[in-house]
Parts: structure tokens; C-alpha cells; sequence
């Protein structure tokens, strides 16, 4: 647990911009954080990894004054410091992204980065009191985001975009705050590509202006391809604290779970372990795609919504995994809203098994045999206050009628199920499921939808904040559903802008781009890079 | 042509709408008042709904604003007796001069709303129950004054309340003035102020509020604090109106407040609306009242039956015309 | 000729006694050809003043009201006053800092009341002049006007005698339900037995008379009641022997406003103070009485 | 979303109360806990301060005493309290259970004295009361109003329908059945009691049977989440509205037998608010999602009994308001885990 006193990575100046040793954190019952220390050097990005529930956020929220520390000390350029809130932390030069968006939704985008520290119109005296400036404010904020290639009306309110648009905002805001220490909790969870890439290239040149970043995330990509040292969680300790370049991805996943050093522990670390292997494409499919002559399970055709959705076809087959690629903002969430009956569709129309069906409400479709797990799990997915139990059995529930309620045996036998399949990290299936981390919240939304065994499962960003483990099972776990006996297995539709995955599960791809439809791909057809040029719309 | 189609299009979609049907409709009952009734459209009944509400109205500003942060305040009608009862004892009694009585009046609502505001901050009780203490609290400090009512007839305080401002032909109380300077002040500080925004960003959502930095606690306890002011200052002008202070006064008009706020397009559960809606709120309540006094035939039942029916068809005709343009719009 | 024209403000109508003199008024007007302007103001003082307001606004001939407290009447009646409409008070009275505000009152006077059910109780205890009587009260609304008054009347009365003791007094806001309830608490105190209740109004004695009755105790003679108002309830209790005497409180001032109307807008000279006949009203004549009740 | 910040992860501070009540099991962590122990003080003082409060003596063949009073006059309330809580769960509120009150209660008992059969007149009330339940509803959950404004509407309106029935007369009724409902005894106890327990051992049963409650809790914290889950959440907000007029209804009948009359004027004035006190007394969040039916009774229990306690010591009506506030701080902050940890901190110095 001592952290390597010199590393050569390491910047120039050996004092730490900030230091964290013998952080303690307990909840009742759930030990968060013991003995944690961390270190971060001003000039650098400095990834936190760890599974889901090792304590990364938890961290975060100690080291911005969310939380108080049960123990431990905190020192900022040398100076002890305790914040009793974020807004002391911002002070203090901490700039915070958390994980969930944490941003207001009634306010319009230029607000939302702004607000606590608006433009004003230096009315001579008034000075820090003079009205704020909305116009030059309005004015930044386009330009802010304009950097980061978002070019959006920025007096709308922030609930009119969708959650990826809502992380480049807080992220916009977080960049915008002028500090020594900038936090960024899993950013680039709901981000495609491009954008990662935009965000990286600030956080370089931030980096370049000695500024200590602070990074999480479960994409071993992204940290190798940003950080300069990682500091490893595991189980609310610190496993070690490590250069980037000394530490190759599978000793960094070994680290992560626990394992000794050299053993293979999957796919993602063993893929890229390769890092000679020139293709990263080189996914052999571990399965055989949905019989084709089989009839689709679902048919879409001309399918739309005014300013949302132009008219796309789709057909999906029970026993085939389709995937469904784009940029941000291409439509793909608005897509599965529609099939799904969420938002109402106002051209096309919607067959099941042939059967022509007009969905009215999510109701319709889950008792037409569909399933939806949102992208957005905050608010359309995590029903906070209630159980991890109670949170799993809930669109089954709904399925089966009220009149009924499962027999509490039933309820546990399949909270219990889900949580050991799913790993989910719970201190109990009574956990009220907002106690969770980030990741296992989103397990046990998937579990919520595979309790209801439906024969389409929309999956909208299902592995949003899964860790590197996780994942791989979890989606080997979903396409094995689909891939059984036959053909009678689950159709699964799903949707990631996470490219290496949909390549790996889907048997087919479709492309959407500006909200309309961009081509359909089968397995096979498409690399990685070919794939990326499709989205971003160089000809299909 | 089309540019009056588009801009049309774009009042509908923007935020305001509620707020703008809010105040078509108020025209509407207007007309209509004017159509049916003889005297109705004159100068000095439109002055009137404002002299009338003055009190209502600084409340509802206040109200306002504690409605945008998601919170409720049920006290500011008796913390508005509790001022006049102060008030009138500090002046008959006590014979403190009236300036200093003023001050003092104010001082205490502010006293009492931050107080509240603190219990709901610190303690996180909810809005509701603490305001609703504070209501029978308010009200029983009254009566622990006096149960009878106190006639004030300190000179500053009946000039102030005979004296007629005249504008457009006819007259407007002081009060009135007063009251419309809040409404402009409380737009102001809620559009033009860190403070006015941070109440917004707790309405939408108090944890990301947190979670940006704001300063949540002080803005709370400040909201309720504003809140408490203007419940004492509607207090004040309510004892220029009244020249009395009374334990009785002003009972049920937290529900009033809050029934103006939220027909001037404000959303309960928070974040949504302006505080410029309370003013079409309250006049659309006062609308009403006048309606029924020119009317003169109702019953006392019959009364009670028709402001729910007026109410009814206000607000249903509000949410449909909102909800048919949101539905279009999207 | 037009009609005359009359606006009337209402304090609200909360109590059947309320009713009733709402009931008088608007008969009356319209038996009289008298065009009536009728504003409910559901208790609240403002409304009252949005009323008077309105009626100066529509230029009525004359304003009557019934206030639904003392003070606070100077402006809005200065308004009045400024648009040559004459003013007159009826059941309450209103305290002004220049009385010629308002031409006349015409009502009952509530301290009175509270006097005249104390000499009821007082003729009542030379009946047995050594015992000690133990009186609880059931107060109206709290700071209402006849709450007060009908305490203090009652009160400087009954101080002349030493063996009439108030022991508790809470208040039963004019409700049956509230009567009842507190009669019920009040009975279950065995620290005192309880004599005398006095009633501000003819429902909260009805109440109470259900929570005595409730209690196995006769209401009538294990407890003297005294109540006021005499409306058609306490009459009929009356005469089921459960209520001992009401004191009138007349609410059919109709006719007597109607005629007072004409004359005020006619120039008549008027009496600043029209007191209405009220009886005291003891069981032994309820049966009699019963049928002539409008109320 | 707001109501389910409480335990939020992000959440520090209030994240805590809820898992405490979850690891500490024990009786001390129990949330019905406190507003028990605030119910128990109040009887405490009662012991100290009242002579023979607990005192029951047999009258007329039933139970007779303070205790048994406060019981009767709570029974209203309770149903109020029952019916508010449902609706408070799915995040809404019902200012109207006072005028469905007057109405049912005032429809009953004039059918009553106009003689028409018993059954008839409580049918007739209680279908008044579904009509109203069913106004809410429809306004709440079919036309999207706001909970406060649309029963706001009612809440002015429905009073005056129920002058209108009586004339603004108060009708007294003189027919012995009618009062069996609210002032009768069975086995020796108030009848009001049987009814309140019926009501609540439905109620409790449909929470536990069904996935009602589980709903309710849903919508009432995560609306936007439910509807994508497949819950129906209009007809669920609708019928919470429709039950909570019922059991207003239902009190509105209790309290027209126990005083034996239609009194349209008084009968459940301000009755939505000690409802919605009760509701909060008893741990309800108005920010929807948590509720305890067993709470809400307490929170009854303690309102009625402090009423009580109020008239029996004597205190001055005009000091009440002071006191019932005092006390609802009092209580309030007593469950509040943030003034706990305070005073431990003071404690401890
Ligand atoms: N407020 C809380 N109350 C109780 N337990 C909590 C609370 N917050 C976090 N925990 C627990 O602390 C542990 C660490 O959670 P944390 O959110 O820090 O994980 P993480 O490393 O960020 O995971 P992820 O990658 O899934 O976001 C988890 O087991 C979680 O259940
Ligand atoms: N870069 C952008 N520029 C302008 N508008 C955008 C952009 N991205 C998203 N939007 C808006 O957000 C909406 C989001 O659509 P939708 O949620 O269906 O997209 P998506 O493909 O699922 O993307 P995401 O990755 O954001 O979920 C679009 O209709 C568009 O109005
Ligand atoms: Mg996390
Ligand atoms: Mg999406």
C-alpha cells in the first residue's frame, strides 16, 4: 500500500497539489473506504480504477466534501484542508464532475454551466452584485460548447437533451471553472468516440497548463490512451499506486480484481494485451448468428417522430443480437423510445410477430413481449428509495397485474439469483438500491428487464459504468439468452457507443445518422475503423 | 404573415406559455365582466383589484419564490396577523414611533421565516409541516396579544391609508404602489440575481444544486427569510388597508397565495415559472371576487360553488391549451 | 321611478343563525322591490372591504353591512362617504374615528346578550341561595366578536354573586361537533362537578347537550344549560327539557332594514342606534313559542 | 428525481437514517418508533396532570372514559389520515377532504331525515364521495392539473354544494339508527372504531396482497421510471384519489351520526389539515414514496390526544395555537436524525 516514492513518469515537481493518506469511510454496515491514500501531482492525469463498488466515487465525494471522512487527513499545496461542501471545494480549487449528471434540468444549458458564477454587467458599483449578463453569458456558453463540437440552442432547457449531450454540459461546466484540481467521475461513460477524443484533447492541453486531473473510468482504452499514473482500488483499499507505462492492461485488471499477477482474466485484457496485433477487429465470434429464415419478431417500417426520428425500417429476429451505432444525438435512444411505446410515434407503424401493433405506452409493449433498459438510469430507470429486491421484481410485477403481488419467496429467490449472476456488489437484496454504486445500479436495472424474460430486450447503453470485468460476462451472459436453442432465444436490440462491444455481440448492424437511417451491416462486414467512418457518415 | 405565425409559434413553445395563457384568460374574465355588468370596466375597478390585493399580492411574491425552490410556506398568512397585531400594539401600546415599528415588523417576519427556513434546512423537515407549526404559531402569538382587535390611529399610519394617488383617471392607495414595487423587485431578484437563480437550480433539483456549488443551505434559509418579510410587509400594508391589528385577519390566505402563484403558470413541485405569473394570479382571484360582487344575486353557497367552477374552468382551460401546444411543439 | 338599489355585505355563512338573517334580507328586499346587491364575504374582513369597494364602484344607493369585525372600517367608508353613499350597520357594530361615517346600526348588542344570560342565571341561583355553582363555558371562535362580548356581558353579571364560579372556559368555534367534543373532555375532569354551561351559541350547547346526555347525565337538570341565539333547535330542546333558556339573538332584521333604506335615501332623520327586540326565552315558554320560530 | 434524493448515493446526509433503520433491526431503529414515543409522552403528561385519565368505567353497558373519547373523535381523522396517506405516497395532496366530508355527511343525514331508508342515505353519501374521489382523479391523473390546485377547486366548490343541499340550515336528525355508525358501541366499544379498523385492515391487506403498495411507492418516487416499468401510473394516481375521498367520505358519515346532524357549514372544516398533519407525524414524506399506514394513525392519535389533553387541563383557548405548534416541533425535530446527532454532539461535550 506505500506508494512508489519516484517514479519516472512522474512531473517535475516532487510535492503533491494534493494528498489524501488514511482516508476511512464507513456507512452503516458497508465498510467504503479503509486506510485509502492518493496522491495527485499538479501537470497530471492521474486515472482511479477499480471495480464497481471498490470506492472511486466514494472518494471523490470525501475528497469534495460531500462526505466527511471517518478518518484521515487531506492536504492542498501543503495546507490541511477538511470541505464541508462542494461549493467550499470549488473554492478551494476543486472542479468536480460526479457520476450521475448532476445538473438542473429546468435550466436552460448556458445556466447550467454558468450558474454560481454568471457574467455580469459591471454596473460601476454594483460590481459583483450587478444583474447578470444573460446575453454574454448565452454568448460563452455557445462558444464553450461550439469547442466541443456540440452546437446546440443553448437557452433550451437542459431536459430537452439527451443524457450524453447533459455529460458534455457538466463537463463544459467543470472545464470552465478555473482551478488547480479537476475530478472527473466515469465522464465518458455515455460518450462515443469523437467525443471522448474532444474531451481528451482539452484535458491534454489543461494538463500541458499544470493542472492536476483526477480521472475515473472503466475503459482500460481510454486510460492508457490519457493517464499518467493510475491508482488501483480494490474493495475500499488502495491496491497501489502506479506510472502508466509500467503497468500493462493485464496486470492492471489482475490488480483490479484481486487476481496474481499473470493470469488471463479476459477478454478485454487478453485483446489488448495483444497490443502488437495490428487489427483490433480480430473478434472471432464465439457463436453462430439467429437462423435467418426465421420471421422477424418485430417489424418497423417508416417508423417516426416530428424533430426526433425520420422514418426508419427495422426488423429484428428472435434469436439475433441487432446492434445500433451512431453518433450522439443520431437517434438511437429515440429509436428504442419509440419501439418500446415510451414516446408515441406519429408515422409508421409497428408489426409483432405480423401482427400490425400501435403502441400507446410502455404497457402495450411489455405486453406485446418487449423490454427496455433506459440509458438514463437516474431518472428512467432507478426507483432510488426502494430495494435492490424490490427494484428487480418491479417491471415483472407490473407484467403480472397488480392484483397479485409475487410471493415474497419468489421475490428474494429471484433478487438472489440476479445478484449472484450479475455480481451485483449489495450488502443485501434490502439495500434500498440508491446505496449501491454507479455500476451495480446498472446491474440491477438489467436484472429488472431479464426477470421479465421478454422476447425483444431493448438494451439502451446497458453497460454504462459496468467495470472491465463485468461487462464481458454480463454481455456474454445477455447474447447467450438470445443465442439458444434455435432461435427461440431472446431478440436483443442493442444500442452502445461503445464500438468494440456492439462489433463483438451483434449479429447485424444498423447505422443511424442524423436521425435517419445509415445503412445495416452484416457480422463481419465491418472493422472497427470502417465501422467509425460509417457513424461519423465518410460513405457507407 | 408568417413571421407573426412563427413568432406566435415561439410564444408557444417558450417556457412563459402558461404564464402568457394565464394572462389572456384574465382578459377574457375581464371582458366578460365588462360585457355583463354596467360600471364594471372602469378605471377605478381595474385600480381597485390592485388596491384591494395589494397584500395578497407582496404574500404571493414571497410565496413565489419559496414555490420555485420546491419548498411551501402556510405561515405568511398568520405571520401577516402577527405583524398587524404587532404592529397596532407597538403603535397604541407601546408608542413607538411608526418608523420604528415598521422596521421592527419586518425584522421580525424576517426573523421568523429564516427560522423556519433553518428548521427545514438543518433539521430536513419538510416545508409543509414547519410552515404549518408556523401557521397555528403565528396565530396563537396574535391572540396572546390581544384576542380583541386593536384600532391604530397613530397619524402616519391613516395617512398612509386615506391617502389617493391619483393615475389614469383614477386612484391607487399607497399600499398598492408598494406592492407593485415588490412584484418588480422580486422579478428582479429572481431573473437578475445569483440568489433569484440558486432558487431555481433547487427547485429543479436541490441535490445537483449541492453538487454544483451552490450554496444551498444560505439560499434556503434566505428564501423563507424573504418569504417571512413579505408576509410582515403585506402585513403592514394590510394594517394601512385595515387600520387594525387583529388575530383574525387575513385567515386562509396561504391557500390564496398559493392558488395565485400556481394559476400564474408556477409549478408546484418546483423550478418552473416566474414570478411576474403571481400578479396575473392575483388579479385573476380579485377578477373573480369583483365579478361575484357586481353579480350580487349569488348566494352564499352559490358563491363558494362558482369561484370552484370559475377556478375549474381557468385552470382546465390553461392546462389544455399548454399541454395541446407542448404536444405540438415536441 | 328606478328601484332602489342596495348592496349588502355579508360576514359569511357559518352558523344557522347566520343563514337566517341572510335569508330575512334577501325576502325582505324583494317583498320591498328593492334591487339587492348580496356579496358573501366568507368571513374575511378584506373580502367585506372588496365588496364595499365594488358597490361604491356600481354606484349603489345605499350600502348595508353586517361587519365581520369592529375596526378597520375608516377608509373604505371615507370612500363612501366621498361617493355620497350612505352607510348602515346592521347585527354588528364598527368602531370609526368619526361615527357620522355610517348613518345608523341596527342590531343586537352582544354584550347585552352575555348580561342577559348572566341575570337569567343569577335569578336562577336565589332559587338556592347557599349552594355553589359550578359554570364551565364553550366560547365561539376565539377573537370573534361575540365571543368576546357575550364573555364580558356574562361575566360583570354573574361577579356580583360570590357562589357562581367560572371554572373552565375553552372554545367550541360556534360548532356542534367542537361543543360536543370539548363537553365531552370537560365531563370527564371529575376534579369539580359541573352545574352551570353557558353556551355562546344554540349549536355548541345542542353539542353539548349529546355529550352530556352521552355521559348518562340529564341535560337540563343534572346540568343547568344557558345558550343564546334561539334558533329552532334550542326550542325544540327546550322543549325536550334538555336546555333551560336561550337568549335571543334576532337575526330577522329584513323588514327593519328595508324600511330603514327608504328612509336614509329619502333624507328621513334615522336613530343612530336601532336596537332589535330580543327576548330571553326560558323553557317554560318554549312549547308556545316553538311555532312562531321562523328560523 | 426529488423524492428519491432522500437516500440518493449521493445523498450523504440522508442517506444515513435509511440504512440505520435497516442494520440497527432492533426496536430502537424502528421508524413507527418515534411518533409512538411522542404519542406516549403525551399520555404520560396526561397521567401526571390529569386525575382518572385512564380511569374507564362501564356506562350503559359499554366502555366509558378519556381514553375511549379520544378514540371516537379520532376515528374521523384516521380515515382522513388513511385516505391522505395514499395519496401523499404518490407524491400528491387532497386540500378537499373536508368538503367531501360536508357532503357525504350532509347528503346522508338530510336523506335520513327526510326519511328515506338507512341504507339508502349511507349509500347515497358514500357514492357522493366516489363522485368527488372520482373528480379529483380525473383532474389530477386524465387532465395533469396540479394535486393542490385541482382539489383546491373541489375544496371550494364542494362545500358550497353541500349549503346548497341544506339551505345552509343545520339538520338535525332524529332517527336512533343513523347514530349507531358514529356514536353507537359494539361489544362495548365505540362503533367509529370498528369501522376505522375495518378500513385499515383492508387497506393494510391490499398493501400486503397486492403490489399496491409497491406501486404506489414506485410512482410516488420515481414516476418517469414506473411508466417505463409497465405500471400504470394514471389509474394508480386516479384511484388514490377516488380511495382517499372514500375514507373522507366514510368520516364525513361517522361525524354527521355522532353529532346527529347535516352540518354542511362546520362538519370537516380544516379536516385536510390535520390529515396531512398526521400523515407527516407518522414519518409520511410529502415528497412521496415513503409511508406507513400504522404511522398515520399514530400521527392521528397524537393530534386528537393532544386536543384533548388541551381542553382537559384547562389551558386558555387562546394560548391552544401556541401549544399545538410547540408541539408539533417538538415532535417533528424529535424525529428529525440531523437534531439527534446535534444534541449528541452537545451531549458529548
Ligand atoms: N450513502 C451510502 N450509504 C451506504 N453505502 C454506500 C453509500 N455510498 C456508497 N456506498 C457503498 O460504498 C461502496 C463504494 O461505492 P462507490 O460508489 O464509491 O463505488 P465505485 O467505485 O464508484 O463504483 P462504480 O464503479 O460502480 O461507480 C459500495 O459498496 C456502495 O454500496
Ligand atoms: N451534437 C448534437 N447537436 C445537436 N443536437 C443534438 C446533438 N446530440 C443530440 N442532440 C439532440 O438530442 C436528441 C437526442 O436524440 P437521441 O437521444 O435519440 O440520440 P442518441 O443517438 O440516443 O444519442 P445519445 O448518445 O445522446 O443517447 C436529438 O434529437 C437532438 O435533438
Ligand atoms: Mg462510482
Ligand atoms: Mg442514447
Amino acid at each position: 500500500m506505500t506508494p512508489s516514492q519516484a517514479h519516472p513518469g512522474q512531473p517535475q515537481t516532487n510535492t503533491p497539489v494534493l494528498a489524501l493518506s488514511g482516508i476511512h469511510k464507513s456507512f452503516p454496515g458497508v465498510k467504503a473506504l479503509s486506510n485509502v491514500s492518493l496522491r495527485l501531482f499538479p501537470g497530471e492525469v492521474h486515472t482511479l480504477m477499480g471495480q464497481n463498488g471498490a470506492g472511486k466515487s466514494t472518494l471523490i465525494k470525501v475528497l469534495t466534501g460531500l462526505y466527511t471522512p471517518d478518518a484521515g487527513h487531506m492536504m492542498l499545496d501543503g495546507q490541511a484542508i477538511s470541505p464541508h461542501s462542494t461549493e467550499d471545494a470549488q473554492h478551494l480549487g476543486i472542479s468536480t464532475v460526479y457520476q450521475e449528471v448532476n445538473l438542473c434540468p429546468n435550466l436552460s444549458v448556458a445556466e447550467n454551466i454558468f450558474i454560481g458564477r454568471y457574467p455580469r454587467h459591471s454596473a460601476g458599483l454594483l460590481g459583483k452584485f450587478g444583474p447578470i449578463a444573460w446575453a454574454r453569458m448565452q454568448a460563452q456558453a455557445r462558444r464553450l460548447l461550439a469547442d466541443m463540437d456540440i452546437h446546440i440552442d443553448v437557452k433550451a432547457p437542459l431536459s430537452s437533451y439527451s443524457l450524453s449531450i447533459q455529460q458534455m454540459v457538466a463537463i463544459a461546466r467543470a472545464l470552465n471553472i478555473s482551478a488547480k484540481v479537476l475530478i472527473l467521475d466515469e465522464p465518458t461513460s455515455s460518450l462515443d468516440e469523437a467525443a471522448v477524443q474532444l474531451l481528451f484533447r482539452v484535458l491534454r492541453q489543461l494538463r500541458g497548463q499544470g493542472m492536476a486531473i483526477l480521472f475515473v473510468t472503466h475503459f482500460l482504452e481510454q486510460t492508457y490512451a490519457i493517464s499518467d499514473r493510475i491508482t488501483v482500488m480494490r474493495n475500499g483499499e488502495t491496491e497501489g499506486e502506479y506510472p502508466c507505462a509500467e503497468l500493462n492492461r493485464l496486470a492492471l485488471v489482475n490488480k483490479m480484481v484481486g487476481a496474481p499477477d499473470h493470469v488471463t482474466t479476459g477478454r478485454a485484457a487478453t485483446a489488448t494485451a495483444a497490443e502488437t496485433t495490428a487489427s483490433p477487429l480480430a473478434i472471432t465470434p464465439p457463436h453462430h448468428a439467429g437462423r435467418p429464415q426465421a420471421a422477424p419478431f418485430l417489424q418497423a417500417q417508416g417508423l417516426g417522430r416530428a424533430a426526433a426520428l425520420q422514418g426508419i425500417d427495422l426488423s429484428i429476429r428472435r434469436g439475433e443480437v441487432l446492434g445500433l451505432c451512431g453518433l450522439l444525438g443520431s437517434g438511437r435512444t429515440e429509436t428504442a423510445r419509440l419501439l418500446f411505446g415510451a414516446d408515441v410515434a406519429d408515422s409508421g407503424s409497428i408489426a409483432v410477430k405480423g401482427t400490425v401493433q400501435s403502441f400507446k405506452s410502455p404497457r402495450d409493449a411489455i405486453a406485446a413481449g418487449i423490454g427496455f433498459c433506459s440509458e438514463d438510469r437516474k431518472h428512467e430507470g432507478a426507483v432510488l428509495a426502494l430495494s435492490v429486491r424490490e427494484n428487480i421484481i418491479l417491471a415483472l410485477q407490473a407484467r403480472s397485474g397488480m392484483a397479485r403481488a409475487l410471493p415474497m419467496q419468489r421475490q428474494r429467490a429471484l433478487a438472489e439469483d440476479f445478484v449472484q449472476r450479475l455480481g451485483i456488489k449489495t450488502p443485501d437484496i434490502d439495500t434500498p438500491i440508491g446505496l449501491l454504486s454507479g455500476g451495480n445500479q446498472q446491474k440491477a436495472l438489467l436484472a429488472r428487464w431479464l426477470a421479465t424474460d421478454p422476447q425483444l430486450l431493448i438494451l439502451d447503453e446497458p453497460t454504462r459504468g459496468i467495470d472491465v470485468r463485468a461487462k464481458e460476462e454480463i454481455m456474454d451472459y445477455v447474447t447467450a439468452l438470445s443465442h439458444t436453442s434455435e432461435g427461440q432465444g431472446m431478440a436483443i436490440l442493442f444500442i452502445s457507443s461503445e464500438l468494440p462491444e456492439v462489433l463483438h455481440c451483434s449479429d447485424r448492424l444498423m447505422v443511424l445518422r442524423d436521425r435517419k437511417a445509415g445503412g445495416e451491416f452484416g457480422r463481419g462486414e465491418l472493422d472497427e475503423r470502417r465501422l467509425l467512418e460509417v457513424i461519423a457518415g465518410a460513405s457507407a | 404573415m408568417p413571421t407573426l405565425l412563427k413568432s406566435l409559434h415561439r410564444l408557444s413553445t417558450a417556457p412563459a406559455f402558461t404564464a402568457w395563457v394565464a394572462l389572456a384568460l384574465m382578459l377574457l374574465l375581464f371582458a366578460t365582466g365588462a360585457a355583463s355588468y354596467a360600471g364594471f370596466a372602469s378605471v377605478q375597478v381595474m385600480l381597485n383589484l390592485l388596491i384591494d390585493n395589494a397584500f395578497l399580492l407582496v404574500i404571493a411574491v414571497g410565496m413565489s419564490l419559496v414555490i420555485l425552490s420546491g419548498g411551501i410556506d402556510l405561515s405568511v398568512g398568520s405571520v401577516l396577523a402577527l405583524s398587524t397585531m404587532v404592529a397596532a400594539w407597538l403603535l397604541q401600546t407601546a408608542h413607538w414611533p411608526p418608523q420604528a415599528v415598521m422596521v421592527a415588523v419586518l425584522l421580525m417576519g424576517a426573523l421568523f421565516g429564516a427560522a423556519q427556513g433553518a428548521l427545514i434546512h438543518f433539521f430536513k423537515l419538510q416545508p409543509f409541516i414547519v410552515t404549518l407549526a408556523g401557521m397555528f404559531l403565528a396565530r396563537g402569538l396574535c391572540y396572546l396579544i390581544s384576542i380583541n382587535s386593536i384600532t391604530i390611529d397613530e397619524p402616519m399610519f391613516v395617512a398612509l391609508s386615506q391617502t389617493q394617488l391619483s393615475v389614469f383617471g383614477g386612484f391607487v392607495s399607497p399600499g398598492a404602489v408598494i406592492a407593485v414595487l415588490v412584484l418588480v423587485a422580486g422579478v428582479w431578484l429572481a431573473h437578475w440575481t445569483a440568489f433569484g437563480r440558486a432558487v431555481y437550480a433547487i427547485g429543479g433539483n436541490e441535490q445537483s444544486a449541492l453538487m454544483m456549488g451552490l450554496p444551498v443551505g444560505r439560499t434556503k434559509v434566505l428564501i423563507y427569510a424573504f418569504s417571512g418579510v413579505c408576509a410582515a410587509l403585506a402585513g403592514l400594508l394590510f394594517s394601512f388597508y385595515m387600520l387594525s391589528g387583529y388575530g383574525l385577519h387575513a385567515q386562509g390566505t396561504e391557500l390564496d397565495a398559493i392558488a395565485a402563484v400556481v394559476i400564474g403558470g408556477t409549478m408546484l413541485s418546483g423550478g418552473y415559472g416566474y414570478v411576474a405569473g403571481a400578479l396575473s394570479g392575483v388579479l385573476t382571484l380579485g377578477l373573480i371576487q369583483t365579478l361575484i360582487a357586481f353579480d350580487g344575486s349569488l348566494s352564499s353557497w352559490w358563491t363558494k360553488i362558482f369561484i370552484g367552477g370559475l377556478l375549474f374552468v381557468f385552470c382546465v382551460v390553461q392546462r389544455l391549451l399548454s399541454r395541446s401546444t407542448t404536444a405540438a411543439a415536441a | 321611478a328606478q328601484p332602489l338599489v342596495m348592496g349588502f355585505s355579508q360576514v359569511g355563512a357559518e352558523s344557522e343563525w347566520r343563514t337566517a338573517n341572510t335569508a330575512s334580507i334577501k325576502d325582505a328586499a324583494k317583498k320591498d322591490g328593492i334591487t339587492l346587491k348580496f356579496a358573501d364575504a366568507q368571513q374575511k374582513q378584506e373580502n367585506q372591504v372588496k365588496a364595499l369597494r365594488s358597490f361604491i364602484a356600481q354606484k349603489v344607493d345605499v350600502i348595508a353591512f353586517s361587519p365581520v369585525v369592529e375596526s378597520g372600517w375608516d377608509t373604505v367608508l371615507r370612500e363612501a362617504r366621498a361617493a355620497k353613499i350612505p352607510v348602515i350597520l346592521t347585527d354588528r357594530a364598527v368602531s370609526v374615528s368619526d361615527p357620522s361615517l355610517y348613518v345608523t346600526f341596527i342590531g343586537s348588542d352582544f354584550v347585552e346578550e352575555g348580561r342577559k344570560a348572566g341575570r337569567w342565571l343569577l335569578d336562577f341561583a336565589k332559587k338556592a341561595p347557599n349552594a355553589e355553582l359550578n359554570i364551565v363555558e364553550l366560547q365561539g371562535t376565539v377573537g370573534s366578536a361575540p365571543a368576546i362580548d357575550r364573555k364580558k356581558g356574562f361575566e360583570e353579571i354573574i361577579a356580583s354573586n360570590p357562589k357562581l364560579k367560572l371554572s373552565r372556559s375553552q372554545s367550541g368555534d360556534f360548532t356542534r361537533a367542537k361543543g360536543k367534543e370539548v363537553m365531552e373532555a370537560f365531563l370527564k375532569a371529575k376534579d369539580k362537578k359541573i352545574d352551570v354551561l353557558y353556551a355562546h351559541n344554540d349549536d355548541m350547547a345542542i353539542g353539548a347537550i349529546q355529550a352530556i346526555e352521552e355521559a348518562g347525565l340529564k341535560p337540563g337538570k343534572d346540568i343547568i344549560i344557558i345558550s343564546i341565539d334561539g334558533v329552532k333547535g334550542a326550542f325544540e330542546a327546550m322543549v325536550a327539557g334538555k336546555l333551560n333558556v336561550t337568549v335571543e339573538c334576532n337575526p330577522l332584521l329584513g323588514p327593519q332594514l328595508m324600511q330603514l333604506a327608504r328612509d336614509v335615501v329619502a333624507g328621513k332623520p334615522v336613530a343612530r342606534r336601532i336596537t332589535t327586540t330580543e327576548g330571553v326565552f326560558p323553557a317554560e315558554v318554549a312549547a308556545k313559542e316553538l311555532p312562531n320560530r321562523r328560523y | 428525481m426529488h423524492a428519491a434524493l432522500p437516500t440518493s448515493p449521493s445523498s450523504p446526509a440522508a442517506g444515513t437514517p435509511m440504512l440505520s433503520t435497516r442494520f440497527s433491526q432492533g426496536l430502537m431503529g424502528h421508524p413507527l418508533l418515534r411518533p409512538l414515543a411522542a404519542l406516549a409522552l403525551l399520555l404520560l403528561i396526561d397521567l401526571c396532570f390529569i386525575p382518572g385519565f385512564f380511569r374507564l368505567e362501564i356506562k350503559d353497558s359499554h366502555l366509558y372514559g378519556s381514553v375511549i373519547d379520544i378514540l371516537n373523535r379520532a376515528a374521523p381523522l384516521m380515515l382522513a389520515a388513511l385516505g391522505m396517506t395514499l395519496v401523499i405516497a404518490t407524491r400528491g395532496i387532497d386540500v378537499s377532504v373536508g368538503a367531501v366530508v360536508a357532503i357525504s355527511g350532509t347528503l346522508a343525514a338530510l336523506l335520513v331525515s327526510s326519511h328515506a331508508s338507512l341504507a339508502l342515505a349511507l349509500a347515497a353519501g358514500m357514492g357522493a364521495a366516489l363522485l368527488c374521489g372520482t373528480w379529483n382523479g380525473a383532474l389530477v391523473a386524465g387532465l395533469g392539473l396540479q394535486p393542490i390546485i385541482a382539489t383546491l377547486i373541489l375544496m371550494v366548490a364542494g362545500r358550497g354544494l353541500a349549503q346548497l343541499l341544506t339551505d345552509g340550515q343545520i339538520i338535525t336528525v332524529y332517527d336512533p339508527p343513523f347514530f349507531y355508525l358514529g356514536g353507537g358501541y359494539l361489544l362495548g366499544l365505540p362503533v367509529a372504531l370498528f369501522v376505522v379498523t375495518a378500513m385499515f385492515s383492508l387497506t393494510a391487506w391490499l398493501m400486503r396482497k397486492t403490489a399496491l403498495g409497491l406501486f404506489i411507492q414506485a410512482v410516488g418516487i420515481n414516476p418517469v421510471a414506473s411508466r417505463l416499468a409497465g405500471i400504470r401510473t394514471a389509474a394508480l394516481i386516479f384511484f388514490v384519489y377516488v380511495f382517499c375521498s372514500a375514507c373522507a367520505g366514510l368520516a364525513g358519515l361517522l361525524i354527521a351520526s355522532n353529532i346527529k346532524s347535516a352540518d354542511a357549514n362546520n362538519a370537516g372544516l380544516l379536516l385536510e389539515l390535520d390529515a396531512i398533519l398526521a400523515v407527516t407525524l407518522g414519518g409520511g414524506s410529502l415528497a412521496g414514496g415513503k409511508f406507513s399506514l400504522a404511522g398515520s394513525f399514530i400521527g392521528a392519535l397524537i393530534i386528537q390526544t393532544l386536543t384533548y389533553t388541551i381542553y382537559a387541563l384547562g389551558v386558555p383557548p387562546e394560548v391552544n395555537m401556541v401549544v399545538k405548534a410547540s408541539v408539533v416541533f417538538v415532535v417533528c425535530l424529535s424525529q428529525s436524525a440531523e437534531f439527534k446527532q446535534l444534541w449528541r454532539r452537545l451531549g458529548s461535550r
